[in-house]
């Protein structure tokens, strides 16, 4: 395996109040890699993320993405780098059509002058509903995102991560309030984007987890705990010991 | 707000244009005084103020309704703009004041033995005009920058600008600014060389602001249509999202922060000829808020509400000062309070569901029809 | 000036050995009944006549002449037609009417009390007889039994800068037993010495001027010092003295300063404190705050009122009146209506403050923005209601006489009102603090706040918190109204004036945190007075304040004390 | 569909705005115009002249009208709005078309209307003292001169062995051009210039322009002024000119008592306040004091005692709709409003008309006076009256006893620079 690293982060850590979100975090995700992250309740799993994008700023240590440091940029320079970023809860431009939310993520100029004198090519207009054809949202291209279904917020949402054509994906529990259904579509649709991009999933639901069946990294307490394959991570000590009585079940469940 | 200008909104858009800018001063200057439709020199002068008033509202819904901004101190860019403007027709009173002096009356009296420096440039007027544009651009520009860059935001941002209107208007309160203080500018006898007291200066200032407001509202319109328009309006929604799509939400809100100032600061400088006056009272927070009030009564988010709340609430003040002064205040809190809870889109959100319902019966019957 | 200064010390240079010896019968008779004659004397004469009484200055005296200046004498005339002064003195509980002549209550014919006659109009003063008067009383006050008050009198002797006062200050001297009086008639000699035509004694009063950093003597030793006639020795001396003086000066503005940032900032404080709960704890901004201020400055009134002689007023035309209590406004009773008046007005701006939550904040709890306007609505509608009510003029709050005057340390002054703020502002955080931390209501409170969604699934009746936390701070509001009636007229645009000063208190403090709100508060008060010091100016100094805390923010953008979030997001 | 609203909304509005000019006015009344601010905060103190205006036209009603023409009121609020003041005098000139307005209390209200009245040829009477530096054609000046009122007021304090005058007022034209005028007035006197206190401006070469401390308006912190009052007055022989406007008073005097300053060691002449505005102050703190004006309650005289007998007796039955009964005072800017009606009056009979080019010559002609509640009031030349002058010690009644009277004094509206300074 000699891969190029996309992103380090090491010795990262960060409280909030005194208590430690993050504590001395070692991470590294490989150029193409597909991966996901699991851990237990305030586990540091969102604020990771948070660190990553440029939202809170780390107490300590360094994170990298190809080369370039994070810790001092903003999020829309971070953003410029070639992160992208899908919330927890779905976040889209309520207001906005469909086409006009995949429009404001298109990758291109974001200055206010270009915005001011933006025209769309017709090879964006293509791109737009290529994008819109991979998300399964062509149809609804004119309707308001607001009236959109949850599932189909969360793919939108994606979407926009994907007509950035962003390098890096961090994905926030795509998953969450999904029916099983949609869930699944949500797995493919991942899956389909692996290898073109690196992504970084967040996850609580295991069978999504495995559907993904990419490599594991188990956060605790706002360190890695363990890292390596489903199986791998569901037979550590270490882990069940951290789920037992939570999340015990569901990872037995799974198996 | 539809993306694309139809061929009705252009029409109708042409039609008010000309009816403001024609019609109006047509019936004022060319038909006898004794005519049922001469407009009166005075409500040629009241129009220009409201539609003066109007396209402040509009800068501010530009703020509020598309950016999700509110500055409870626009009025301090309006008067601004005015004072910019008054300096000049200060200096232009030359000896028809009081003392016959060229200093400005209020310096004689206040013991000024020479213009202060800073006046003199704006004997030129053009480079008050000028002034109007950049005053307020740059005072806001500064304040937009801080609060901006330190993601001062929602309420936060709306008490800072309740705060630095508040200080400027202590400010100019201060007869040592050379501002005039709490008397202001007044007493103003000429423009470019007509005499604002002939009825012709006074339909050419109106149809100034009348053409001021079409372009304004043209340009805001335009705004909407842009990509700009969009990123501006995502900013509203989520701001977050906004961030992390890569755009630099601070220098839109600048940009519109910006923009609305130097919109706010024409609408002054054309009103303060029309209203003779221009005075600190005009930036106490309570005026601001006032405003504000037009634009929620009128239909935020919309640039037609802006403009019907404008005239609407000022026309309505100038009925209930006159015929309920005692009420008036219940009356304009009330109604405020009530939009506020009831109707978040105001008059014209109240229009378009009346609108919708009545075309959805229509299509209801037809349907029914069909069948 | 001298040859009555010369009048004066004849006579007073013997009255002043003991103020014992003029304490027979007979020298109060004649003293009283001089007095009396000068009160029925016609206007043109009253002047001259109490000028004489000073060659016959009799301790005595001093009630009536003072209570001639309070225009608290006024002439009864009884059966036969005869006229005769009387002093009205009010205390505590009663009211005594005293005859001027000889001290004695004044009674009818029968020997029974006369009760005193509203009516009656007090015997006019003007300021050629009140400076006469003025004169005897000083004179009077040089023997008298409180050594603040000799000490006052022998400070304007002195600064007669009269070589005639010299022998009554000398003597005064010597049987002056209160080290501080004595002090203060040395520095009275040297004031008069410094127009000695003897250099030597010229010098040692300006270095004795010096040493004692006399303020009033500044103006006198000023003119010296800028009088080139003088010796080069006196000069030198002058200019040392002068610059003790300014040290002296110095000090006390600075202590002077700190003191009164502190007041105003417990003003700020106990206004901001109702703001930091609705605004800090809860999110919502109520532009009416000021108007619920008002509430319980209203309701101060309205108790001063019925403490006293009631109130009519009629609210949109319909006539009402309040029966008053008709106690007098001497009386230790009337005097505490400030004390009842302070939970009532508690009550009343928290039920105006329950009312404004239950009809219009309530539905705006995730609209912060539309709570800010629709407040303001409200706002302007309690401000003609109250105009409607108790008409546009501002109602004057008397205060009690326990809260007025002052008290001086090291020439530092303090007004009782302003250390009665500050203790105030102590107690009500104290309250505050504890209620949030140790009742129950202070745990829902903070579990609310801190989290709506949660504590409703725990089974908190959120909406009747909120109504509650709302109230209370609506109620603390109050209790500012109630304090700012002491300061200043209650009208109804008073609450405007502090609003925007309030809501700058708890952005800088940091929201949702009182102990910021305290620091917050005395620091822009203090600062605040600094600057009008520095400055010699009111408003710049209050400008630089809020471009200050505008500049301050964006070093920490959550104000001074940030209760840190790991949830950044708010609205969206 | 909202385009054609707003056409609708344009043209209804349009219309209302004309419906004033179509109705005529009645042959038997005349117009007259009434312009003070009945809300805001000015209304405290203008409201009172609005009452005695209308009580005068309901006298002067009674005994026949003007010219045998009824006096119509048109009453209009400024809403203590300065630039609604200005829209509201044109309003009354051109819609109403009024023969006369009586109105404006603040400077700048004045300075708004101004060029309305100058450019429709309107006449304005004025009654409140003010800061004159001004000589309008189209106005009539009935209140005080800074010569009438500040001067006087000086005088006495001088006569009275007065050496240390402290400035204090609220930062607006009225209080900045009186301290300037004073400031000339005292070193004329030989006042030395470190015995005015408050604090002075100077210009770029460092010559004194202007005295005085300004805080302003509804400043409620006086501490710091006091306390250096108090310095200031530490060495005897002290006084405060005081122009503090409103309620600001409140504050300043009860700093002033609680710092034990008394009116024997220190007393303030306070030119802003009469007996009206001593109504809501805290007068046990002021006794004492001094105040200056052309009128004053306590006048003892036949015309005062009518004026205000009748007054009342007209509060008791008036229908004016929100008109406070209880309480009530007279006080100089509500006397001098009365004795404007008057004088127009007899301008107008006298001159047969009620156009204004001729009453204004009438006016000018120095021939029209009237014996009012204050005494006689005549019309000078310069537009401005002449009157008697008073000063009074304010009494715990809130009433002043008068302890100087200056007889008929000439109006002197320009005084800066007018005092050859020592």
């Amino acid at each position: 395996m000699k891969n190029e690293l996309l992103l380090t982060a090491e010795g990262v850590t960060k409280s909030f109040d005194g208590f430690k979100a993050i504590d001395d975090l070692n991470f590294y995700l490989d150029k193409g890699e597909l991966r996901t992250i699991i851990g237990p309740n305030g586990a540091g799993k969102s604020t990771f993320l948070d660190l990553i994008t440029g939202r809170t700023r780390p107490d300590a240590g360094i994170i990298e993405f190809r080369g370039t440091r994070l810790t001092s940029l903003r999020e829309y320079e971070i953003y410029r780098l070639g992160i992208g970023r899908k919330f927890q809860t779905p976040s889209v431009y309520n207001d906005h059509t469909v086409y006009e939310n995949i429009l404001l993520g298109l990758e291109g100029p974001r200055g206010v002058w270009a915005s001011l004198f933006h025209r769309t090519t017709p090879a964006q207009n293509d791109r737009i509903h290529d994008v819109l054809a991979t998300i399964g949202l062509d149809a609804k291209a004119n309707q308001k995102a607001g009236l959109l279904a949850h599932g189909q917020k969360q793919w939108l949402e994606i979407g926009m991560l994907l007509a950035q054509n962003a390098e890096l994906l961090l994905v926030d529990e795509p998953a969450a309030g999904m029916s099983d259904e949609e869930t699944e579509k949500t797995g493919e649709l991942l899956l389909r984007l692996a290898g073109k991009h690196t992504i970084l999933v967040i996850e609580h639901d295991m069978v999504f987890v495995r559907q993904l069946g990419s490599k594991v990294t188990v956060l605790h307490q706002g360190h890695v705990l363990c890292e390596g394959s489903l199986d791998h991570v569901q037979n550590d000590e270490r882990v069940i010991q951290v789920y037992l009585g939570r999340k015990g079940k569901a990872a037995h469940a799974a198996n | 707000m539809n993306s694309r200008i139809s061929k009705r909104e252009l029409g109708f858009g042409l039609a008010a244009a000309l009816f403001l800018l024609a019609v109006i001063p047509g019936l004022n200057a060319f038909t006898p005084e004794t005519s049922p439709f001469h407009v009166s020199d005075f409500s040629i002068n009241l129009w220009g103020q409201y539609l003066c008033l109007s396209i402040v509202a509009v800068s501010i819904d530009l703020l509020w309704g598309y950016t999700g901004l509110i500055s409870l101190g626009q009025m301090l860019f309006f008067s601004l703009g005015g004072y910019a403007l008054g300096m000049h027709l200060m200096l232009k009173i030359g000896k028809l004041g009081q003392y016959k002096n060229d200093l400005p009356d209020f310096m004689v009296f206040l013991g000024y033995p020479t213009l202060p420096t800073h006046w003199e440039p704006f004997a030129n007027f053009w480079f008050s005009a000028f002034a109007v544009l950049w005053v307020p651009a740059v005072v806001a520009a500064i304040f937009g920058y801080l609060a901006f860059r330190s993601r001062i935001r929602g309420v936060y941002f709306s008490i800072l600008t309740q705060a630095l209107t508040y200080a400027a208007c202590l400010l100019f309160f201060r007869n040592e600014l050379t501002m005039g203080g709490n008397n202001g500018f007044t007493d103003f006898k000429t423009l470019l060389g007509h005499q604002l007291a002939n009825p012709a200066t006074q339909r050419g200032l109106y149809i100034a602001s009348a053409l001021a407001l079409i372009i304004v509202y043209a340009l805001c319109r335009w705004l909407t249509l842009t990509k700009f328009g969009k990123v501006q309006r995502a900013v509203r929604d989520s701001e977050n999202r906004v961030l992390f799509s890569g755009y630099a939400a601070a220098n839109y809100k600048l940009f519109v922060f910006v923009l609305a100032a130097i919109i706010s600061g024409v609408a002054g400088a054309l009103y303060v000829p029309q209203a003779g006056i221009i005075n600190p009272s005009q930036m106490e927070p309570s005026k601001s808020l006032e405003a504000i009030v037009w634009v929620a009564v009128g239909g935020r988010g919309t640039l037609l509400g802006p403009i019907l709340g404008a005239v609407g609430v000022n026309a309505l003040k100038s009925w209930a000062t006159q015929a309920i002064p005692a009420y008036w205040p219940i009356l304009l809190g009330g109604l405020f309070v009530i939009v506020v809870l009831f109707a978040p889109k105001g008059i014209v959100g109240i229009a378009e569901q009346i609108g919708s319902l009545f075309k959805r019966q229509t299509k209801h019957s037809k349907e029914v029809s069909r069948e | 000036m001298s040859t009555r200064a010369f009048l004066f010390t004849a006579a007073i240079s013997v009255f002043l050995f003991s103020t014992r010896i003029f304490a027979t019968d007979d020298a109060e008779k004649t003293a009283r009944q001089a007095l009396a004659t000068a009160i029925l004397a016609p206007e043109a004469d009253q002047a001259a006549l109490v000028e004489k009484l000073a060659a016959t200055p009799h301790p005595a005296l001093g009630p009536t002449l003072e209570g001639w200046q309070r225009e608290q004498v006024f002439v009864f005339t009884d059966e036969d037609g005869q006229r005769i002064p009387f002093l009205k003195v009010e205390e505590t509980s009663t009211v005594r009417l005293l005859r001027v002549d000889n001290g004695q209550p004044l009674v009818n014919k029968a020997g029974s009390p006369i009760s005193f006659d509203p009516s009656l109009k007090a015997v006019e003063t003007y300021s050629k007889l009140r400076r006469a008067i003025k004169s005897t009383t000083d004179l009077l006050a040089l023997g008298d039994e409180s050594p603040s008050v000799r000490q006052n009198a022998v400070l304007k002797l002195g600064l007669k800068q009269s070589p005639a006062t010299l022998p009554v200050l000398e003597a005064r001297l010597e049987n002056e037993p209160d080290q501080r009086v004595k002090e203060t008639i040395w520095d009275s000699i040297a004031l008069v010495n410094l127009n000695s035509p003897n250099p030597e004694l010229k010098v040692a009063a300006l270095q004795r001027l010096g040493q004692s950093a006399s303020v009033p003597a500044k103006d006198a030793i000023t003119r010296i010092a800028s009088d080139s006639t003088q010796t080069p020795e006196t000069l030198q001396a002058a200019k040392v003295a002068l610059k003790s003086i300014d040290k002296h000066i110095f000090w006390v503005d600075f202590f002077g300063t700190i003191f009164r940032g502190v007041s105003l900032g417990s003003v700020l404080l106990v206004v901001a404190l109702g703001l930091a709960i609705t605004f800090g704890l809860m999110g919502v901004i109520n532009m009416a705050h000021g108007e619920i201020m008002i509430v319980g400055g209203y309701a101060t009134f309205v108790v001063q009122c019925v403490f006293g002689t009631g109130l009519a007023f009629a609210p949109f035309g319909i006539s009402m009146n309040i029966p008053g209590f008709g106690f007098d406004p001497a009386s230790a009773i009337y005097q505490s209506y400030f004390l009842v008046a302070l939970p009532i007005a508690f009550l009343s701006a928290a039920a105006a403050g329950f009312l404004l939550e239950k009809s219009v904040i309530q539905f705006l709890y995730r609209r912060p923005l539309e709570s800010l306007l629709a407040t303001w609505g409200a706002s302007l509608v309690m401000q003609q209601l109250f105009r409607l009510t108790f008409g546009p003029a501002n109602v004057p709050v008397a205060s009690p006489a326990w809260i007025t005057g002052s008290f001086s340390v090291e020439g530092v002054l303090m007004n009782y009102n302003r250390v009665f703020v500050i203790v105030f502002a102590g107690l009500i955080v104290v309250g505050t603090s504890l209620l949030l931390s140790k009742t129950p209501l202070g745990l829902l409170i903070r579990a609310v706040m801190q989290d709506r969604t949660m504590a409703a699934c725990m089974g908190v009746p959120t909406r009747k918190v909120n109504t509650l936390t709302f109230a209370f701070g609506s109620g603390l509001a109050g209790l500012a109204g109630a304090f700012l009636s002491q300061i200043g007229n209650i009208g109804p645009s008073t609450g405007q004036t502090y609003i925007v000063d309030a809501f700058m208190v708890v952005v800088l403090g940091g929201v949702g945190n009182l102990i910021g709100t305290v620091i917050s508060a005395l620091g822009i008060g203090t600062l605040d007075q600094i600057l009008q010091t520095t400055l010699r100016n009111p408003v710049i100094g209050k400008v630089l304040v809020l471009v200050g805390i505008i500049l301050f923010l964006q070093w920490k953008p959550s104000g001074i004390f940030s209760t840190k979030s790991r949830n950044l997001e708010e609205g969206n | 569909m909202t385009k054609k609203s707003l056409c609708t909304l344009f043209v209804s509005a349009l219309a209302a705005t004309f419906a004033p000019t179509l109705t005529a006015a009645d042959k038997d009344t005349v117009k007259v115009g009434v312009l003070h601010s009945l809300s805001g905060t000015m209304a405290i103190s203008e409201t009172s002249l609005r009452d005695v205006l209308m009580f005068a036209f309901d006298e002067i009603n009674a005994k026949g009208g003007v010219l045998g023409k009824k006096i119509e009121p048109v009453v209009v609020d400024g809403a203590s709005n300065w630039p609604l003041f200005a829209e509201k005098a044109k309003q009354l000139l051109e819609v109403d078309k009024v023969a006369v307005t009586f109105g404006c209390w603040t400077s700048v209200s004045r300075k708004s209307v101004l060029p309305v009245f100058e450019k429709d040829n309107g006449l304005l009477f004025y009654p409140v003292q003010y800061e004159g530096e001004e000589e309008s054609q189209n106005v009539i000046y009935t209140a005080e001169a800074v010569n009438q009122q500040a001067i006087p007021a000086v005088d006495y304090l001088l006569a009275d062995g007065k050496k240390k005058f402290y400035l204090i007022g609220t930062d607006y034209v009225y209080p900045q051009t009186t301290n300037l005028v004073l400031l000339e007035y005292l070193l004329s006197k030989g006042i030395p210039i470190e015995n005015i206190g408050g604090g002075l401006r100077k210009d770029a070469e460092g010559k004194v322009i202007s005295a005085g401390k300004y805080t302003p308006f509804g400043h409620t912190d006086y501490q710091q002024i006091v306390a250096e009052i108090k310095q200031f007055a530490a060495s005897g022989d002290a006084c405060v000119i005081n122009t503090i406007n409103g309620d600001s008073n409140v504050p300043f005097f009860k700093e002033f008592a609680a710092s034990g300053l008394t009116a024997a060691d220190c007393p303030v002449a306070s030119l802003s306040l009469s007996e009206d505005e001593f109504r809501s102050l805290p007068t046990k703190d002021l006794v004492g004091h001094l105040g200056c004006w052309a009128y004053f309650m306590s006048i003892d005289s036949k015309q005062n005692d009518k004026f205000k007998k009748d007054f009342f007796a007209w509060l008791e039955t008036s229908t004016v709709p929100g008109i406070e009964k209880a309480n009530r005072v007279t006080c100089s800017p509500m006397v001098l409003s009365y004795d404007g009606v008057y004088l127009w009056k007899a301008a107008v009979e006298k001159a047969g008309s009620f156009d204004v080019d001729k009453v204004r010559k009438v006016l000018q002609s120095g021939t029209i006076t009237f014996e009012g509640p204050n005494g006689l009031n005549t019309v000078e030349k310069n537009n401005h009256t002449k009157k008697n002058v008073y000063i009074g010690e304010t009494k715990a009644d809130g009433q002043f006893k008068i302890v100087k009277e200056f007889s008929q004094v000439y109006p002197q509206p320009w005084l800066k620079g007018t005092f050859g300074s020592k």
